[in-house]
């Protein structure tokens, strides 16, 4: 296939805006000389980009679930008809897995990662990911508050540390390590959490600091593709930007990814003095090397906040008064969840949605951001053209400013931040940096080599959000999945796993026998989980 | 040949610790199993559908299969019902032909934690896995249920009796029992408490109003419950049909769920319904991720639409909607009202089931399938949720519940 | 426009063209075109039903009791109905006006916004409540039911006025968060369960729940005022110069709740 | 003889549906009611005799046996016989009252109907 006279933005080799012909065969993005297919997409006055690539999403897993069972009124209102490409399905806010793949798929994203697995979920994690269709995924392993890890933190034993993260990993089918609230999800189990880097977890002599520490080291010496994937302690409190920091700098040398960072930019004493702390968290990502992070974007109405984060989601609770599951997981790690709604008119609501962007436009580099709204707990992920149009445009953000509540304009800098987002600067953050920091080298850019993801729109300053709400085409594995907004084909990704080997050691299969409730022989994901896997090969 | 760490097939314990000894092809032994995990696997060969049958008459499996479309296609209103004892691969294709059919897709939830599907609807729900209650319980409660006959191993494997992480014995732990009758369980209680039939949701609103202060009716022995719960370190109420099936329903579960989460102002306390179905939850589970609705979901507008009491199995047919059914992997004709099954036997009815059952009596068209964790592999979900590989022990001609609904898919794709 | 059912069967019927919102300005030809479901089929609407165009505005249905969805989210008009009618009459309503002369089954006016729904006999469950999940059931309009009603009557409820005549089921006002639920006949098992706010009012002494406690004895003067302008309705509602003028004891609940709703007895 | 009715799980109900529903087994284990033996005294019953269970929605002929339940009370376990009692009506909710039912109590001379007279006389002219 020939994709023929398209404007290409593909920032990872350098092109920017360029009329460059991109060639496919079986799958791949190739040299002219190997085209067999000559098939063509006549793309002039088109933008070709790679496929997008979601570093943060909540989308498959049980507390997804427990979501989508425990609010019928939110499907009621945004129902999906099935159609001969199509199977049918429900949203709004917590969407269900077919539809999550098409509406993905119909604004041009082609790689997509489940942020939070609990390791003794896992397999429902990878079951729903079945039935996720056209984009690749896979996901992330929640290791926080896990027993062992807290064990050898308190230990001391780096190395068996690292053999049960790789283990971990390997057992689960994850990706990348995933840390919430470090030590405070484990202090939840018994109604407490943990407040700073240096309080201790109840019952065990770590500290938050520790946790982190070690497991960012066990990451980046096990090679692991992507660095930890962190989200901080005190998410959602006002002050919570020092904690943020204080982390960020704390792990330098090792790799790290913020995730949400919005959530924990937070300056300010209390909800009364509640203040915009972006700029401060900008200016350290500026000065940090090794460092990523997505800001988890406010988006103004219904969203589902689900977290591991267990008291974090007990005073949203308190806060919001609406309903609130909460689910525990022994040994390891745990979710809250609670509705709700972020109005334009409540003075927190609208600083938290100048904080995401400004964290997005302070940031110098935009190899260190990403656009992402930690769907759907800041709000769903298929609203992303709107934060692109805000991005790409002043005007509109000024236009937005005047119609959210008054108090921002003395509370965040937003209103004086004059940068306009490139097509090039949004490809990084949603494609070619997330990519870079996913180690995905196959994804996130258009070079010979690179997987045949591609995303094609009909470009116009004008309507920058309806511009990328619904592609013209999307291309997933060389195969046009999406044509003008609309799935045209019935296409299934692959999951995305780690070639890890390890093993349990006597003592930890004793432990494991004990205090878990299932037998470690069934504990690891089978294979029959991964019909269509791709494996990473860790160096 | 032993077959070490299988999962039981029965109830929402999902016990996965059974070996399983095999001798040509024929399970002759069972340990670790409870009674009726030993029953079904020692029985499973007995009482089988011996052949497909339309109209009493055997046929092949694919005339049976066939006639079963045929039945469904033409159908105006459909009804696919049943799903918890079997596996999600099957569940997920009985939704795929449910929403092919536009039919209405229900699962047994609806007469069992149905309520507690709608109490989690209107107040959330603060669960934890089992094991969780295993490392940490100092107060175990449980309501309206009967472990020690429903969910014989629960004791031992997850609450009462288990070593722990930071509980070594019983002897660390509280064990309350609520019912309106004297059960088996009660007896292991260290506290049993009987309330009066129909008084869940009185007594539980009363902790409710005693523990903001008020509620100065409570009866002593209550107030004294509610003063234990709040000075537990981690609290966990198991709870039953006894909330779910007695007047009140969603109503009483809602009270508990609400008690348990105001609960968590003073102390760690979490609440777990005692799901009856190997994989009832993992019915809901399926049901959720493809339709974002755990039961009672209709599809005849082309997308799914969700209304227990509307599109519940029972109320479906007590009120005669549908003109014809599928049958899969249960049994209402011993489960449901006699009033409501009695429509099965007006329009055809197609049974998938490996067993001679009383709704198989009265079908159109029966078709045998597999067992589920004995003779096929597949997923199931655990009562708090924890997802399971079911094993296959031994081996059969017959296909699987999956197998069978992936022929009709295609069948009514073609 | 007059309607008449053609078919028969027990199988429902999901129509919610059936308004006055949809009809305004068409044909008979057109309104027969209006999308409905016989089962899972997708049918025109003169397929289900015989339609005449009578010259008039108002929108009459013979007996419909398998019919769903008639009035749905409605804002004006006048629909009557002329026997029995389905599920989810007028639900969503935001206006207008449906009188059954028979019976209507559960889910009736469920979280309507405005509007007036009259029943001639018995209503099902659900009426004027929430669908399962949702924060709020009606949230203004009045529904006046002549006969008896089935359970959660008013669940959720925000604002608005439900008229029971005759008898409720249990837990009537369930959650209710707000409005006025009214009862002449027996007012059932579990009335105003994890209520919040809003009031209720009877004229037969209930089985409360230990949940509520006794206020006070007295004539409320809100309710003396609600009371005579509900005298002006057409509804023909049973309201007497005593129940006006008379004495009502006051009991607040639930107190496993917020504790603010009120329900009034008539006493004297 | 007035009663509350209750139903539920039993071992041997459960043990015995998985040898198979058609087996006397089964009917041996599900086609009974649990009475206080003071109740079961007024009536004259004894462990074994059969009683009929009336109830608004229908009538089953059950054994009765003698278990420490409260004197007011009668559970039959999970089942046709149960199910014979219960009605369809749901309230919206998708459940029936399977739990709570009253029901009126006597003793009789009737046998206890097997699985197929059972379904026999409920489809009778049906199909």
């Amino acid at each position: 296939m020939i994709i023929k006279n398209g404007t290409v933005y593909d920032p990872a080799n350098n092109i920017n805006g360029e009329k460059v012909d991109i060639f496919i065969e079986k799958g791949k993005i190739v040299d002219e000389s190997e085209l067999r297919d000559k098939k063509e997409i006549e793309a002039s006055g088109l933008v070709v980009l790679p496929g997008g690539v979601e570093i943060h999403t909540h989308i498959a897993g049980s507390k997804v679930n427990i979501a989508r069972i425990m609010r019928p009124e939110d499907h009621r209102k945004d129902v999906v008809r099935k159609t001969p490409y199509q199977r049918s399905g429900t949203g709004y806010t917590v969407p269900t897995t077919f539809t999550i793949g098409y509406r993905y798929a119909e604004m041009g994203y082609t790689t997509v990662w489940e942020a939070a697995a609990p390791p003794l979920g896992a397999r429902h994690s990878h079951e729903e990911l079945l039935d996720i269709p056209i984009v690749d995924k896979g996901i992330f392993t929640l290791m926080g508050s896990n027993y062992f890890v807290l064990k050898y933190t308190e230990e001391g034993e780096f190395e068996k540390l690292k053999n049960f993260v790789a283990w971990l990993l390997h057992a689960t089918k994850g990706y990348a390590v995933k840390i919430v609230n470090p030590g405070g999800v484990e202090s939840w189990k018994w109604g407490k959490n943990v407040s700073s880097l240096d309080d201790t977890v109840q019952n065990f002599n770590v500290t938050p600091r520790e946790i982190l520490k070690n497991l960012a080291r066990a990451a980046d010496e096990l090679h692991l593709p992507h660095s930890i994937h962190v989200h901080c302690n005190n998410l959602g409190s006002p002050g919570n930007y020092a904690i943020t920091r204080e982390t960020i700098e704390m792990l330098s040398p090792y790799r790290r990814h913020i995730t949400h960072i919005q959530f924990n930019s937070y300056a300010g004493e209390d909800w009364g003095t509640f203040t915009s702390g972006g700029s401060d968290i900008a200016a350290t990502l500026n000065k940090s090397k090794n460092v990523t992070c997505d800001v988890g974007q406010v988006i103004f109405g219904d969203a589902t906040t689900m977290t591991a984060d267990g008291p974090w989601q007990h005073t949203l609770f308190k806060l919001s008064g609406n309903k609130w599951a909460n689910s525990d997981v022994e040994m390891e790690t745990g979710a809250g969840i609670v509705p709700y709604r972020f109005k334009k008119k409540n003075v927190v609501n609208a600083i938290q949605w100048s904080i995401g962007l400004e964290v997005l436009l302070l940031t110098e580099d935009p190899y260190k951001v990403f656009l992402t709204t930690d769907h759907p707990n800041a709000g769903p992920f298929y609203h992303y053209p709107q934060v692109m149009e805000l991005l790409m445009s002043r005007k509109k953000r000024e236009e937005m400013l005047e119609t959210v509540h008054p108090l921002v304009k003395e509370r965040s800098v937003l209103p004086s931040i004059e940068r306009e987002y490139s097509l090039s600067d949004l490809a990084v953050v949603t494609r070619a940096g997330t990519a870079r920091a996913l180690g995905m080298t196959a994804k996130g850019h258009l070079g010979v080599g690179a997987d045949a993801d591609i995303s094609i729109y009909r470009f116009d300053e004008e309507q920058i959000q309806k511009s990328f709400q619904k592609a013209a085409y999307t291309i997933k594995d060389g195969v046009i999945v999406v044509k003008d907004g609309t799935v045209v084909a019935d296409h299934m990704g692959k999951t995305y796993v780690l070639d890890v080997k390890a093993d349990l050691s006597e003592e930890e299969r004793q432990i494991f026998s004990k205090y878990y409730t299932v037998q470690v022989s069934n504990y690891p994901v089978e294979e029959a989980y991964l019909p269509q896997k791709e494996v990473v090969t860790c160096r | 040949m032993i077959h070490e760490d299988v999962v039981c097939p029965f109830c929402g314990c999902l016990c996965d610790d059974i070996a399983v000894t095999t001798e040509d092809n024929m399970i002759t032994d069972v340990k670790n199993g409870c009674a009726i995990s030993k029953s079904k696997f020692m029985n499973h060969h007995l009482n089988l559908l011996e052949s497909a049958l339309v109209d009493n008459m055997k046929v092949s499996l694919d005339e049976a299969v066939g006639r079963a479309v045929e039945i469904l296609t033409n159908a105006d209103n459909p009804l696919i019902y049943g799903l918890s004892s079997t596996e999600c691969e099957a569940q997920r294709h009985a939704i795929h032909l449910a929403e092919l059919l536009g039919a209405t897709i229900d699962q047994t939830a609806s007469v069992c934690h149905g309520p507690t599907i709608l109490g989690t609807q209107d107040a959330g729900c603060v669960k934890c896995t089992l094991g969780e209650v295993k490392n940490r319980a100092d107060l175990i409660i449980y309501w309206g249920c009967n472990p020690a006959e429903a969910h014989i191993r629960h004791f031992r494997r997850y609450s009462v009796f288990p070593e722990g992480l930071f509980r070594k014995s019983k002897k660390e732990r509280e064990v309350v029992v609520v019912d309106v009758r004297n059960t088996a369980s009660a007896r292991i209680a260290t506290t049993f408490l009987q309330i009066a039939p129909g008084t869940d949701f009185e007594t539980i609103s009363l902790m409710r109003a005693y523990l903001k202060g008020k509620g100065d009716a409570l009866p002593d022995e209550f107030k004294n419950l509610v003063e234990r719960m709040k000075r537990c370190e981690f609290g966990i109420m198991f709870f039953g049909l006894g909330l779910t099936m007695s007047r009140g329903k969603h109503l009483n579960v809602d009270a508990a769920l609400r008690l348990v989460r105001d609960l968590n102002e003073y102390t760690k306390f979490s609440i777990t319904p005692m799901r009856g179905h190997y994989n009832v939850a993992g019915a809901g589970s399926t049901m959720a991720w493809i339709t974002g609705y755990p039961f009672a979901v209709n599809f005849s507008m082309g997308y799914p639409v969700s209304n227990p009491g509307e599109f519940s199995a029972v109320d479906v047919l007590a009120r005669k909607e549908c003109d014809a059914a599928l049958i899969i992997a249960s049994d209402p004709v011993a489960n449901f009202p006699a009033e409501s099954w009695k429509h099965l036997a007006d329009i055809p009815t197609i049974v998938m089931d490996p067993k001679v059952s009383l709704t198989s009596r009265i079908a159109k068209v029966s078709i045998p399938v597999a067992t589920a964790g004995i003779e096929a592999e597949g997923t199931a979900y655990r009562m708090d949720g924890i997802p399971l590989r079911l094993k296959k022990v031994v081996d059969t001609t017959r296909l699987s519940d999956a197998a069978v609904l992936s022929r009709m898919i295609e069948k009514v794709r073609a | 426009m007059l309607l008449n059912p053609l078919v028969k069967t027990a199988i429902p019927v999901t129509a919610p063209c059936i308004t006055p919102d949809w009809f305004s300005g068409k044909s008979v030809e057109e309104v027969g075109n209006l999308p409905v479901y016989y089962g899972n089929k997708e049918k025109r609407l003169r397929d289900v039903f015989d339609i005449k165009d009578d010259g008039k505005d108002i929108i009459t249905l013979g007996s419909v009791p398998t019919v769903k969805y008639i009035g749905k989210g409605m804002t004006a008009g006048s629909i009557v109905i002329k026997g029995d009618a389905g599920m989810h009459l007028g639900a969503e309503m935001k206006g207008g006006c449906i009188t059954v002369e028979g019976n209507v089954s559960d889910w009736a006016g469920a979280e309507m916004k405005g509007g007036e729904i009259v029943v001639a006999q018995n209503a099902g469950h659900c009426l004027g409540g929430a669908y399962r999940g949702s924060k709020s059931g009606m949230n203004k309009g009045l529904i006046v039911v002549k006969g008896n009603a089935g359970n959660e009557v008013g669940g959720l409820m925000k604002k608005g006025i439900i008229v029971v005549e005759g008898n409720l089921g249990d837990a009537a006002g369930c959650s209710m968060k707000g409005g006025t639920l009214i009862c002449y006949g027996h007012p059932g098992n579990r009335l105003g369960a994890l209520m919040q706010r809003g009031s209720i009012v009877l004229y037969e002494s209930p089985a409360l729940l230990p949940t509520f406690t006794y206020d006070a004895e007295y004539n409320p003067t809100w309710l003396r005022v609600f009371l005579r302008e509900l005298q002006k309705t057409p509804h023909r509602i049973p309201i007497t110069q005593n129940h006006i003028e008379g004495t009502y004891r006051r009991y607040n609940g639930d107190i496993s709740e917020l504790g603010k709703g009120e329900i009034f007895v008539f006493h004297e | 003889m007035k009663i509350v009715l209750l139903s539920g799980r039993t071992t041997k109900q459960g043990v015995t549906a998985e040898i198979g529903k058609t087996s006397d087994d089964y009917l041996q284990n599900v086609a009974v009611i649990q009475l206080n033996p003071t109740l079961m005294e007024q009536m004259g019953a004894k462990d074994g005799d059969t009683v009929e269970v009336q109830t608004a929605h229908g009538s089953a002929v059950v054994m009765c046996h003698k278990s420490d339940i409260g004197e007011n009370m009668g559970f039959i376990p999970y089942g046709p016989w149960a199910n014979l009692l219960i009605g369809t009506e749901t309230q919206g909710t998708g459940m029936p009252d399977s739990k709570g039912v009253e029901a009126e109590l006597k003793k009789t001379d009737k046998n206890v109907e097997s699985v197929d007279e059972l379904l026999a006389r409920i489809v009778e002219g049906r199909k």
